[in-house]
């Protein structure tokens, strides 16, 4: 049953990507990727990965759709199409019709035998519960046995979120900054009813989402997903308030501290594994019980991880808020 | 007793269900955008309640409960003022409610 | 029912093709960049279809319950942290083609073009 | 029960992915965007009971708290399109 749920949910997939190609209006085609983000989130849920699904969630609700329309309102929103260019679909459609035979070959979906299934992954699921002791084993693989993994994405996410401050912070010159909208800055303000509402939701998300970096060693969660959703009751609060207010809750100083301090925390938990005697990024020579080392490592790194995150997210939001209009 | 319980939650989880689809249906046949938003809006937050509640019977007493109960208020709270803030904005954009529904596009 | 095995894959076949299929067929810069995020979700979707096991739960060990089935863990630890990067690059990308706006005064790619070849 | 309940919010959201799809004006498009949101939340939550994991309510739990920021980013977007409109004419006049 639960398959035939996902394929149905997999059929509208289809359905939206060719919608969101096939429309003209860059408009209609962010939000139809907002769709095509919570088919994808229900379909992660429905495929077991729930962790997936809880970022998909906390990336694709509210921050993925904020940073496209912020660049549509930088550069219009009509797509002019001279150069159809039909054509290219012939070895498209090929290449498709290759991959699907290709996919005869495959184990079927939920194979346990699947070659997938026989390497490492077994190994994680023994050992979680002896090395490391918590029970959400995707938390202990991101934190602790594929560790250099998620510091280098860290990096990845901090470099993205610099190149968006160095591409959009400078000011052009010569055009003496443009009369901004007086609304544009103002946010929502006169819509009474929203802004008292979303006051209202702030603290809960920002509650939820430390809920989410604190739970994460034993439910869905971890410090990517609470960036995320900490970062979209920022940014919620700067579309109520203006960016100017929100920059007064969280200045930028700040921002940059978060960016460069979280990732800080990750390279420092691993140099003082090497300190005291192990490896890089090695915790559980941090505490004098191996496991509770690993505990104390994986919350610290998560912490981290979140920070990093939310700063980012905050950093790339602000630089497309602060471009002034052309 | 767990009987009871459970008739009672699969009543509302079925009738969540009609309420949801005539909902779906109205969204997609009503004639123009005022129309359309209030068979969304009015079985959104009925099926809404009747679902979680439906779900809430079954799982008793525990912390899912709590959270369900978090995520009905969340969406009885979010769901009208979504659809508030939609409104407003058509209105302040010039569509005009009751028009024809030529002038809204579509048959 | 063989083929429902094959579904998930097909589909990402399909949805790959259509993200290919935009980004080298269309010529407008933010629609090629929504062309790349179906890509990536495609790439998502596989990796994701391949940690599913039968009669599997995800893997979050729960207390005083044993002989439990674990789905794979591994591609969802690879997958949860690419759907952050990926909105961390999509991020950078939109930057750039705001950038561009304001170099051409257009994001359409036959018109910036049109504008290097004229200088 | 839990699959008749389902099935009924899968439908639901093929027929508002339709009406996304078919428009004809922007609004209604948000209106179904907003729509698939809370039938996800449903979907999502009736899913955790039929896998017999409810702590896994916290996804549906992220969408209810996350899913009204897109309407705003929408109501915003409209609004500074229509204020930039509105200064570019006073400017060109």
């Amino acid at each position: 049953m639960m398959v035939l749920f996902s394929v149905f949910l997999l059929t509208l997939l289809v359905i939206t990507a060719i919608a969101i190609i096939r429309t003209t209006d860059l408009f209609v085609a962010v939000m139809l990727t907002g769709i095509f983000s919570l088919l994808m989130a229900s379909v992660f849920f429905i495929l077991d990965a729930a962790d997936v699904a809880l970022t998909e969630a906390a990336v694709g609700a509210g921050i993925s759709t904020v940073l496209f329309l912020g660049a549509l309102a930088l550069t219009g929103h009509n797509e002019r199409s001279l150069r159809p260019g039909r054509w290219l679909a012939v070895p498209v459609v090929v290449a498709a019709a290759l991959i699907v035979y290709a996919t005869f070959d495959n184990p079927r979906l939920g194979d346990p035998e699947a070659p997938v299934h026989q390497h490492v992954a077994p190994w994680y699921l023994e050992q979680t519960p002896e090395l490391i002791d918590i029970p959400n084993v995707v938390t202990a693989i991101l934190g602790s046995f594929r560790g250099y993994d998620t510091l280098g994405e860290v990096f990845v996410v901090l470099t993205a979120a610099i190149g968006v401050m160095m591409l959009l912070g400078t000011r052009h010159g010569s055009a003496a900054s443009p009369v901004r909208p007086a609304s544009a800055s103002n946010g929502l303000r006169h819509h009474l009813i929203p802004r008292v509402l979303g006051r209202l939701l702030i603290p809960f998300i920002v509650l939820f989402g430390l809920y989410v970096q604190f739970h994460g060693e034993y439910g869905p969660g971890g410090g990517f997903q609470a960036g995320a959703l900490v970062a979209a009751a920022i940014i919620l609060y700067a579309l109520l308030e203006g960016e100017g207010p929100a920059l007064t809750v969280v200045p930028l100083s700040t921002i940059a501290a978060m960016m460069a301090g979280g990732a800080l925390l990750y390279v420092l938990v691993g140099l003082a594994g090497i300190v005291l005697g192990g490896n890089f990024l090695d915790y559980s020579v941090l505490l004098s019980n191996p496991v509770s080392g690993q505990h104390l490592g994986i919350l610290l790194i998560e912490l981290g991880v979140g920070v990093t995150v939310c700063g980012c997210l905050l950093s790339i939001f602000h630089a497309f808020a602060a471009r002034d209009i052309h | 007793m767990a009987l009871v319980i459970d008739l009672l939650s699969w009543s509302l989880l079925s009738i969540g269900g009609i309420f949801i689809l005539i909902g779906g249906i109205g969204v997609l046949r009503l004639p123009e955008f005022y129309t359309r938003m209030h068979a969304a809006s009015l079985t959104d937050s009925m099926g809404t309640i009747l679902i979680l509640v439906g779900i809430m019977l079954q799982s008793g007493a525990s912390l899912a409960t709590i959270k369900l109960i978090a995520i009905l208020v969340f969406m009885l709270l979010t769901g009208p003022t979504a659809t508030y803030a939609l409104a407003n904005a058509a209105l302040l954009s010039g569509m005009k409610p009751g028009g024809s529904a030529a002038a809204n596009g579509e048959d | 029912m063989e083929w429902l095995g094959l579904y998930n894959y097909w589909v990402f076949a399909i949805v790959l093709m259509l993200g290919i299929y935009t980004v080298i067929a269309k010529g407008n810069l933010i629609k090629k960049l929504l062309g790349l995020s179906i890509f990536q979700s495609a790439v998502f979707l596989l990796y994701i279809t391949m940690d599913k096991v039968d009669g599997g739960t995800a893997p979050i060990i729960e207390a005083g319950v044993s002989n439990q089935v674990f789905s794979n863990p591994l591609p969802q630890v690879l997958i949860l942290t690419a759907i952050v990067v990926g909105i961390s690059t999509m991020a950078l990308g939109l930057a750039i083609v705001v950038r561009i706006k304001e170099a051409y005064g257009s994001i359409e790619e036959h018109e910036i073009q049109a504008k290097d070849e004229y200088r | 029960m839990y699959y008749a309940a389902s099935i009924a919010i899968l439908v639901t959201m093929a027929l508002a992915l339709t009406r996304a799809m078919a428009g004809p004006s922007v609004y209604d498009r948000v209106l179904a965007v907003n729509m698939l949101g809370t039938k996800t939340v449903l979907l999502l939550s009736v899913i955790a009971f039929l896998y017999g994991r409810p702590d896994f309510l916290d996804l549906a739990l992220a969408y209810a708290l996350i899913n009204f920021i897109g309407v705003l980013a929408v109501l915003k977007f409209f609004q500074n399109a229509a204020a930039r409109s509105a200064v570019n004419k006073s400017a060109e006049n």
